[in-house]
């Protein structure tokens, strides 16, 4: 029981990392946001499972609020959005895909160096879990700095976010402050986001963040 | 009776050379004249001249400041002072303590200062020729007669001039390089100094290459009667300083007796011969040169006085 | 209790400028400030000489301020009284002298205020005994003295030369600090009690000594950190050029001897090298600069860069004997610096006066817009005329005492074992010697333009005598300088103390040798009598005088001026301030200053005049300070691009940044 | 009585906050001055550490300040703000907006420091960002949308990596404390840190460094600071600079010591130095081409954060004291500063410095004002700022010669420029119209004053109590 719920945890955790890839290799807006969606089931599904080896009832939760408000309202709502902006399909990308996939692994990578790093003596299932969250913080990252378009911004940061998810419901016992927390600021941030692209479509009708610099103090 | 005594060779020694030094420009006159084959003016003609002026009125510039008229009195007396304490003929002098040798240097520095000063006051164009060129000549003359001082002192261990002319009598000088050194830089900053050729021409004027004369340009009568006995006895000054300093022979000490101080006085007015002949010939021999040479040609002396003063580390052996 | 009654001055001071922010256009508050002033630094005075002569025993004092555990400390020893008396004097006559002067100040509210915290920052300087009192009351100081120089705001000039001024002090402070952090090392033992007791040696005393050449220097003007001091001291009003080039530069040297002497270990020789050969290179730049001004106050400015070399010279002879022991020697060399700090704090003071006396009288600070003023004021001329012979080291006056003071200490290096001090010394007393000639000719020139000849404009015309506060004060300093030229012994002696406290000997006693001569080291050797040659030449004067007119004429006749028989009416054609220094530019300027001369003749038949245009560079400043101020410009201008870049280029900065220390953590062990 | 003063300088806030927006001016003055003063008592008496909250001598430096500061600001922004709504850059809805937030930060910045739980730490950090992004882009311009979005995106992810560093300081915790709310509380992580993971705590630090210094504005985490400042209201570029800065410095300063507390762990001390000298010459530089003296401004409080950093980063009694030192002094100046500058952009109606110009002349006291906050900021004396830079300068250089030069190189780079501003601000020929500005001078001269009397005198108890908390930072 306790080897399979590890491989259990861990193949989740994996996949998690995995998604994260497909989300860098995506091109097209939707796509993105749905690939966005997928990742959060994946969270939800490994918070669940963590909730269950740990017997730790309020994982539940945690897993409910991830599937609930990641993996459904926000990917409709934020089609919705880029519908209503009728924002071009496309995502302007700074680097290549290829590129970009190679530095992935090479975070990832770097990720697995550091955890191995940590003595053993931490329950392993912990460390593997947390090296997979690093990775996925580290590639949510990624995402945001090699993309032009602030909704897949956004969508890197909410990754980012559930790397954060995962970590913390890796880390066993954590108390309930963090996962309330976590939703909290997912959700203050959510709104925010939500205000600002309003304002912002109000003000420069897109929301291509490189637009905004020419409004720059000093340019002039 | 002592002090009175020494107050005495004190006093006779400053009245000497006042009365020495107009006869000395007429010798080197009369020197330089012959040498050109000419008959010259006789020997107390410059006595002549001063009294002549003194007795004159004297025209001042509406322009010039009361400055303009305190100035010769002023310079005669620095110089004369300077003069006076240069022993001559008797070493060890009552006041000979009052000013060593750089502080002699800078009284002679003072009366420039006032004379440039005088020549700038009038206000004309070739008073300040004058003065320019003066003070630049000077901040070449006066560097290189301090490193000629230093070389001096180094040796002698003083800037006293009476311990430097004992000293120089006294076997323990050798023979050194940089006394040799010293004296050439010595002669060539006297020269400059005393507005001689060939870096001032002392016999001429309205000649644009003029330098002292162009600064006294403005000055008459009895005033200018003081700057001539001052140019003068500065020319006494500097063959007297070079004679006590390069050739103390015969020069009496501070207790000699009748015998010694006339035998002192017969030496004095035999070098201040050898001088003014030497320095006429000298002045016959070579050609006045152009403004703008002079400072290589001080500067060749302060060079040699700075070699001098190196040079006494290495030579201090021999 | 001395030192209390001096902190009751400064106090007194600083009240009396706070106060002065919210009065300072009342017409009563100059009289308020100025007199505060002149009445507080007359007492500083005599509390200073009482303790220069024994009659009032050092003291020390500890104020609960400043750092907390080390506490303010405030020490009374004969270094800081002599220093403290130089100041005091130089402050008394500045307030004295701009009593009146003040009356041309057309903004006295940026003047008045700061000026008596100006002296109070500088009395603190002298008398502070730990690092913290000490730099606070140092940059203080600069501060003030800031305020002072742009007080006139509008000028762009007054702005700029205040700006490097803030700079370079700060520069300064800043490497006095570092040096400071090395003597109380890492525990932080700031009190300088603490830090004789620690009595640092070695590598770490020679990087101090640098540091503070450094920092001291660059506020005394040493070059090549003289940048600021020609542009700051003019801009200020006179009285307060009179301070910051006659006294502040003084307090630097303060700094430096305090260290230096005080509180850093036994020197090494080598020290001695470094100091002489900057101070030489200072003395004779400095002198050179001056002669190649014709801005009158700026002149002056130099010639404080020359004196500070002269001083330096005297310090640096002092080190090299003190580090071969050669104890009478340094005291001698630390006497004749020490008595040219005093000598040109008067002298430079007194000039900077007649500079602004000229300045209110006729509004022209340019030599070349002046001439004839001696007719117009001749107080002020003659004042003047005194502080230039003085300045050009002629007896009798001061200046030439402790040149000669310095010449007899450099007469002493052939018994300095080092070779290379054998060699060098000699050097730089032809440096010495240089610099001294060329000082007259520049007062010549500075005398004779902007005083003799004939007025040049019509503002020089109409020039009146100036008011009698400023000519009391004049005559004062003027006074002061003759009396230390022909009673040197006196002052020589007050310094005795200092000797044996630094370099543990002293000259012996001067005010007993017969006739008042000074004898520095033996009779045989060397003497002076400044009062016997200036009796002899009084008296010499006055007999020939005598007797020419009462034997000769005594009959004079005014007539327009000869000039060889072609008088030319314009004033025009008289030798101006750059035509008199033209000979010694061509001689020198050449070298230094990469001088140029450009004559342009027009065409035959064109009207326009011929013109000499002649061009100088400043080499140090191109060598030294365009090249930073370039870097940092061009520096600023590439990093300025990170203003303007995108969000997501920020957040690759920070994501870079993350993975950079992560790779340092996966790699550190 | 004590824990009273906890819950009051919490609750007054968020009681104030709560009316939202019927708040007022006069309310926001009231509350901040009631918060201060809850703050003051805690000086006679302190709580035991709790598993929320606690008060040592550390944070309760930072308490005081902080609800001085506020409440100094308060004062000032009652009668700034109003100019705002004359002028219409604000209605009437967004100024009872502005107010609610005002105490909502205040609320947030004394929970991150009475925190003893590292995770409500997070909260309260997180909190007081998010209420200032609301008030950066209160005035909605495009400049001020786009500084306020700027801040958003890049203090979020400051956010996520601090909270990751959370995460894994709990992780390292747990096997030594056991699972559960012990493994979160301050003063109990800092007692059992010798026996964390090393390997945990470092990668900690290095996503906790990151996090709060995306806060701190070092660079290169520096880019919201200086739009961030420039584009919000003046008061609120005042608490930015004097207080929000310092708070997350402070939450970077516990965890500081948590690793000091680790013989495995690697020594925080040189990635804070190094952290610390980039922010500040690069600020020093950044500092000569700005046209915007809020921005010029906002510059200087990186470079002084820089220094902050570094003298913590060196440790030890003398520099840890000068920091602490600076820190306040820094808050106290930088704030008068900005009620200076807001002063200035009434009176000018603009911020760009080309257009000021001889203020000495036409409004002496705001003219003077300003260079006197200028000479102390930039490290003269007889001011504040002179002490604790006279302090980190010597001591470092006695202990690490080569980290001082780049250090003063620094300091003399940022004091040029800033004089080079202030030449053409304070002093030549007037430039740009001269309104009146209503706003109120007394808390820009309290500051003033308090610097100036700082710069002299300190008194013993306040010294000891430094002294100690620096021994407590070691």
């Amino acid at each position: 029981m306790r080897g399979l719920g590890f491989d259990i945890a861990h193949l989740l955790a994996g996949s998690l990392v995995l998604v994260s890839f497909m989300q860098l290799y995506q091109d097209r807006l939707s796509a993105l946001i749905n690939t966005f969606a997928l990742h959060a089931v994946v969270l939800a599904l490994s918070v669940a499972w963590q909730a269950y080896i740990q017997d730790a009832p309020h994982l539940y939760v945690t897993a409910a609020l991830a599937l609930v408000f990641k993996a459904i309202i926000i990917p409709v709502a934020l089609q919705r959005i880029i519908v209503r902006l009728g924002i071009h399909r496309e995502i302007e990308k700074v680097v290549g895909v290829g590129i970009t996939m190679l530095f992935g692994m090479g975070l990832v990578a770097l990720s697995m160096v550091l955890m191995l790093r940590v003595t053993a003596e931490a329950d392993p299932l912990a460390r593997e879990d947390l090296a997979f969250a690093l990775a996925v913080v580290l590639l949510g990252l990624l995402m945001m700095v090699t993309r032009r378009n602030a909704v897949s911004q956004v969508v890197g940061f909410m990754s980012l976010e559930n790397g954060l998810v995962l970590a913390a419901t890796g880390a066993k016992g954590m108390p309930l402050v963090v996962e309330i927390s976590v939703a909290f600021s997912i959700l203050i941030a959510f709104i925010v986001i939500g205000i600002f692209l309003f304002r912002i479509r109000e003000r420069f009708d897109t929301i291509d963040v490189g637009a905004l610099d020419r409004f720059r103090g000093e340019r002039t | 009776m002592e002090l009175a005594f020494n107050f005495a060779v004190q006093f006779a020694q400053m009245l000497l050379v006042l009365a020495l030094a107009p006869l000395l420009t007429g010798f080197v006159r009369k020197v330089k004249a012959r040498l050109l084959r000419r008959q010259g003016p006789p020997l107390l003609q410059p006595y002549r001249d001063l009294i002549r002026l003194m007795r004159k009125e004297v025209i001042v510039a509406e322009s010039a400041s009361w400055l303009f008229r305190v100035i010769p009195y002023l310079i005669f007396a620095a110089t004369w002072v300077a003069a006076a304490l240069v022993p001559t003929f008797r070493t060890g002098l009552l006041f000979s303590w009052t000013a060593d040798l750089i502080a002699i240097i800078a009284l002679l520095g003072s009366a420039r200062f006032f004379l440039a000063l005088a020549g700038l006051d009038v206000g004309t164009s070739f008073g300040g020729i004058g003065s320019s060129r003066e003070v630049m000549i000077a901040s070449l003359a006066e560097p290189a007669m301090l490193m000629i001082v230093f070389t001096l002192a180094l040796i002698a261990g003083s800037t006293q001039l009476s311990t430097m002319a004992g000293f120089m009598v006294s076997p323990a000088v050798g023979l050194r390089v940089s006394l040799g050194l010293a004296l050439i830089a010595l002669i060539i900053v006297a020269i400059a100094e005393n507005a001689r050729i060939p870096v001032d021409n002392p016999a001429t004027h309205l000649e644009l290459t003029m330098v002292h004369e162009a600064m006294v340009l403005e000055y008459s009568g009895r005033h200018l009667a003081l700057i001539d006995l001052t140019a003068e006895l500065k020319l006494l000054l500097y063959i007297s300083l070079i004679a006590c300093l390069f050739a103390p022979w015969g020069i009496a000490d501070k207790n000699a007796g009748a015998l010694a101080l006339a035998t002192g006085v017969a030496t004095y007015a035999g070098k201040l011969v050898v001088g003014g002949f030497l320095l006429a010939l000298f002045e016959t021999a070579i050609a006045k040169m152009r403004v703008f040479r002079v400072p290589e040609f001080l500067g060749a002396a302060l060079m040699l006085g700075l070699l001098g003063t190196l040079l006494l580390f290495v030579s201090r052996s021999f | 209790m001395a030192l209390l009654l001096l902190l009751y001055c400064v106090v007194a001071l600083l009240a009396a400028g706070l106060l002065t922010i919210a009065i300072a256009r009342r017409p009563f508050a100059r009289v308020l400030v100025y007199g505060t002033s002149l009445l507080t630094s007359l007492i500083s005075l005599c509390v200073a000489v009482s303790i220069l002569l024994g009659v009032a025993a050092a003291s020390s004092l500890r104020l609960p301020l400043g750092l907390p555990w080390i506490g303010a400390n405030f020490a009374l020893d004969p270094l800081s009284a002599f220093f403290l008396a130089v100041v005091a004097l130089g402050s008394a006559a500045a307030s004295l002298f701009a009593l009146g002067y003040g009356r041309h100040e057309e903004t006295p509210e940026r003047v008045l205020p700061a000026y008596p915290l100006f002296l109070a920052a500088m009395q603190l300087v002298v008398l502070a005994a730990d690092a913290f009192s000490f730099l606070l009351a140092w940059e203080f100081m600069s501060l003030t003295s800031w305020a002072l120089v742009i007080a006139h705001h509008r000028v762009r000039e007054n702005m700029y030369a205040g700006y490097v001024y803030l700079v370079m002090a700060s520069f300064g402070t800043l490497s006095l600090l570092l040096a400071f952090g090395l003597l109380a090392g890492a525990g932080g033992a700031y009190g300088f009690d603490a830090i004789r007791a620690a009595n640092p040696t070695g590598a770490l005393a020679a990087l101090v000594l640098i540091l503070v050449l450094v920092g001291a220097g660059s506020k005394a003007g040493l070059v090549p950190l003289h940048a600021w001091l020609p542009l700051a001291h003019p801009a200020a009003p006179s009285h307060v050029s009179a301070l910051m080039s006659g006294v502040m530069t003084k307090v630097a040297v303060y700094g430096f001897v305090r260290i230096v002497f005080d509180l850093l270990g036994p020197p090494a020789w080598w020290w001695s090298v470094l100091v002489l050969v900057l101070a030489g290179i200072t003395c004779v730049l400095g002198v050179l600069y001056a002669l190649m001004q014709h801005d009158l106050k700026r002149l002056l400015a130099y010639h404080t860069v020359e004196n500070i070399g002269i001083i330096f010279i005297g310090l640096g002879l002092a080190l090299a004997f003190k580090a071969y022991g050669m104890r009478v020697a340094a005291a001698l060399a630390l006497t004749a610096a020490l008595l040219h700090v005093l000598n040109h704090s008067l002298f430079k003071s007194l000039l900077f006066f007649g500079s602004g006396a000229v300045l209110g009288a006729t509004g022209e600070r340019d030599m070349e817009h002046l001439g004839g003023l001696i007719h117009r004021m001749p107080h002020t001329a003659f004042a003047f005329l005194v502080g230039c012979v003085a300045i050009s080291a002629l007896p009798p006056l001061n200046g030439f005492v402790s040149e000669w003071l310095t010449f007899q200490a450099i007469l002493l290096s052939p018994d300095l074992p080092s070779w290379g001090l054998k060699v060098l010394v000699p050097a730089v007393g032809a440096l010495l010697a240089l610099s001294a000639a060329l000082a007259a000719a520049c007062f010549v020139k500075a005398f004779g333009v902007t005083f003799l000849g004939r007025p040049r404009t019509n503002a020089a015309e109409v020039a009146t005598e100036t008011d009698r506060f400023s000519r009391a004060s004049m005559f004062l300093v003027a006074g002061l300088c003759f009396l230390v030229g022909i009673l040197p012994g006196f002052f020589i002696d007050a310094l005795a103390p200092i000797a044996e406290q630094l370099v543990g000997a002293r000259l012996p006693v001067q005010s007993t040798v017969e006739w008042l001569s000074i004898v520095p080291v033996a009779e045989s050797r060397s003497s002076y009598n400044g009062l016997l040659v200036f009796l002899f030449i009084t008296f010499s004067a006055c007999l020939a005088a005598f007797v020419i007119h009462r034997l000769a004429s005594d009959r004079l006749r005014r007539a327009p001026a000869w000039d060889c028989g072609y008088p030319e009416a314009s004033p025009a054609t008289q030798y101006t301030a750059s035509s008199f220094a033209q000979p010694i530019r061509r001689v020198f300027g050449t070298v230094v200053f990469r001088a140029r001369e450009r004559g342009e003749m027009p065409p035959p038949g064109d009207m326009r005049p011929a013109r000499l245009v002649v061009e100088l560079h400043d080499l140090i400043w191109d060598a030294l300070y365009a090249p930073v101020a370039r870097g940092v410009m061009i520096a600023a201008e590439r990093l300025n691009k990170l203003q303007f870049l995108t969000i997501r280029q920020y957040l690759s900065l920070v994501f870079s940044a993350l993975v950079l220390l992560l790779l340092v953590l996966a790699t550190w062990s | 009585m004590s824990f009273d003063a906890i819950t009051a300088v919490l609750v007054i806030p968020l009681a104030a906050a709560a009316p939202g927006y019927r708040t007022t001016a006069r309310l926001n003055v009231f509350a901040a001055l009631l918060t201060c003063l809850a703050a003051l008592t805690l000086l006679f008496g302190r709580p035991t550490a709790g598993a929320y909250f606690h008060v040592d001598d550390l944070n309760n430096v930072f308490i005081l300040l902080t609800t001085f500061v506020g409440f100094t600001t308060s004062v000032f922004s009652a009668s700034y703000i109003g100019h705002e709504l004359d002028s219409g850059r604000l209605t009437p809805t967004f100024l009872r907006f502005y107010h609610a937030m005002y105490q909502l930060l205040m609320f947030a910045m004394n929970l991150a420091l009475v925190a003893n739980n590292i995770g409500l730490m997070w909260v309260a950090v997180e909190l007081a960002t998010l209420t200032t992004v609301l008030m950066v882009g209160i005035y909605r311009t495009h400049e001020a949308l786009e500084a306020a979005w700027k801040y958003f995106i890049l203090g979020s992810v400051g956010i996520a990596l601090a909270l990751f560093g959370t995460i894994l300081v709990y992780m390292a915790a747990r096997p030594v404390i056991g699972e559960g709310l012990d493994a979160m509380i301050w003063t109990v992580l800092v007692q059992r840190a010798r026996e964390f993971d090393p390997a945990l705590l470092n990668l900690a630090f290095v996503f906790l460094l990151l996090g709060y210094g995306t806060k701190v504005g070092l660079a290169p985490l520096h880019a919201w600071l200086p739009d961030a400042h420039a584009e919000g209201p003046t008061p609120i570029s005042a608490v930015l600079s004097g207080l929000l800065l310092n708070v997350a410095l402070y939450a970077l300063l516990r965890f500081k010591m948590l690793l000091a507390g680790n013989p495995g762990a690697l020594s925080p001390g040189p990635l804070m130095v190094t952290m610390g000298l980039v922010s500040l010459v690069f600020a020093s530089f950044m500092l000569y081409r700005r046209r915007d003296i809020k921005r010029m401004f906002a510059y200087s409080s990186i470079e002084h954060m820089g220094i902050i950093t570094f003298a913590f980063g060196m440790g030890g009694p003398l520099a840890n004291f000068a920091g602490l030192l600076h820190m306040a002094m820094h808050s106290l100046t930088k704030s008068a500063i900005f009620f200076a500058v807001g002063h200035i952009a009434h009176v000018k109606g603009t911020q760009k410095i080309a257009d000021m110009g001889g203020l000495t002349e036409t409004n002496p006291v705001l003219g003077w004002g300003l260079v006197l906050g200028v000479v102390a900021i930039a490290g003269l004396p007889p001011l504040g700022i002179f002490m604790s830079e006279f302090l980190v300068v010597s001591s470092t250089f006695a202990r690490e010669p080569l980290l001082a030069i780049p250090l003063v190189f620094g300091i003399l780079l940022a004091l040029g420029a800033l004089f080079l501003r202030l030449n053409t601000i304070a002093f030549g020929e007037v430039r740009g119209p001269t309104m009146s500005s209503e706003a109120s001078y007394v808390p820009m001269f309290a500051h003033l004053a308090i610097v100036f009397v700082a710069g002299i005198y300190l008194p013993a108890p306040l010294v000891a109590w430094l002294q100690n908390v620096a021994k407590l930072l070691g």
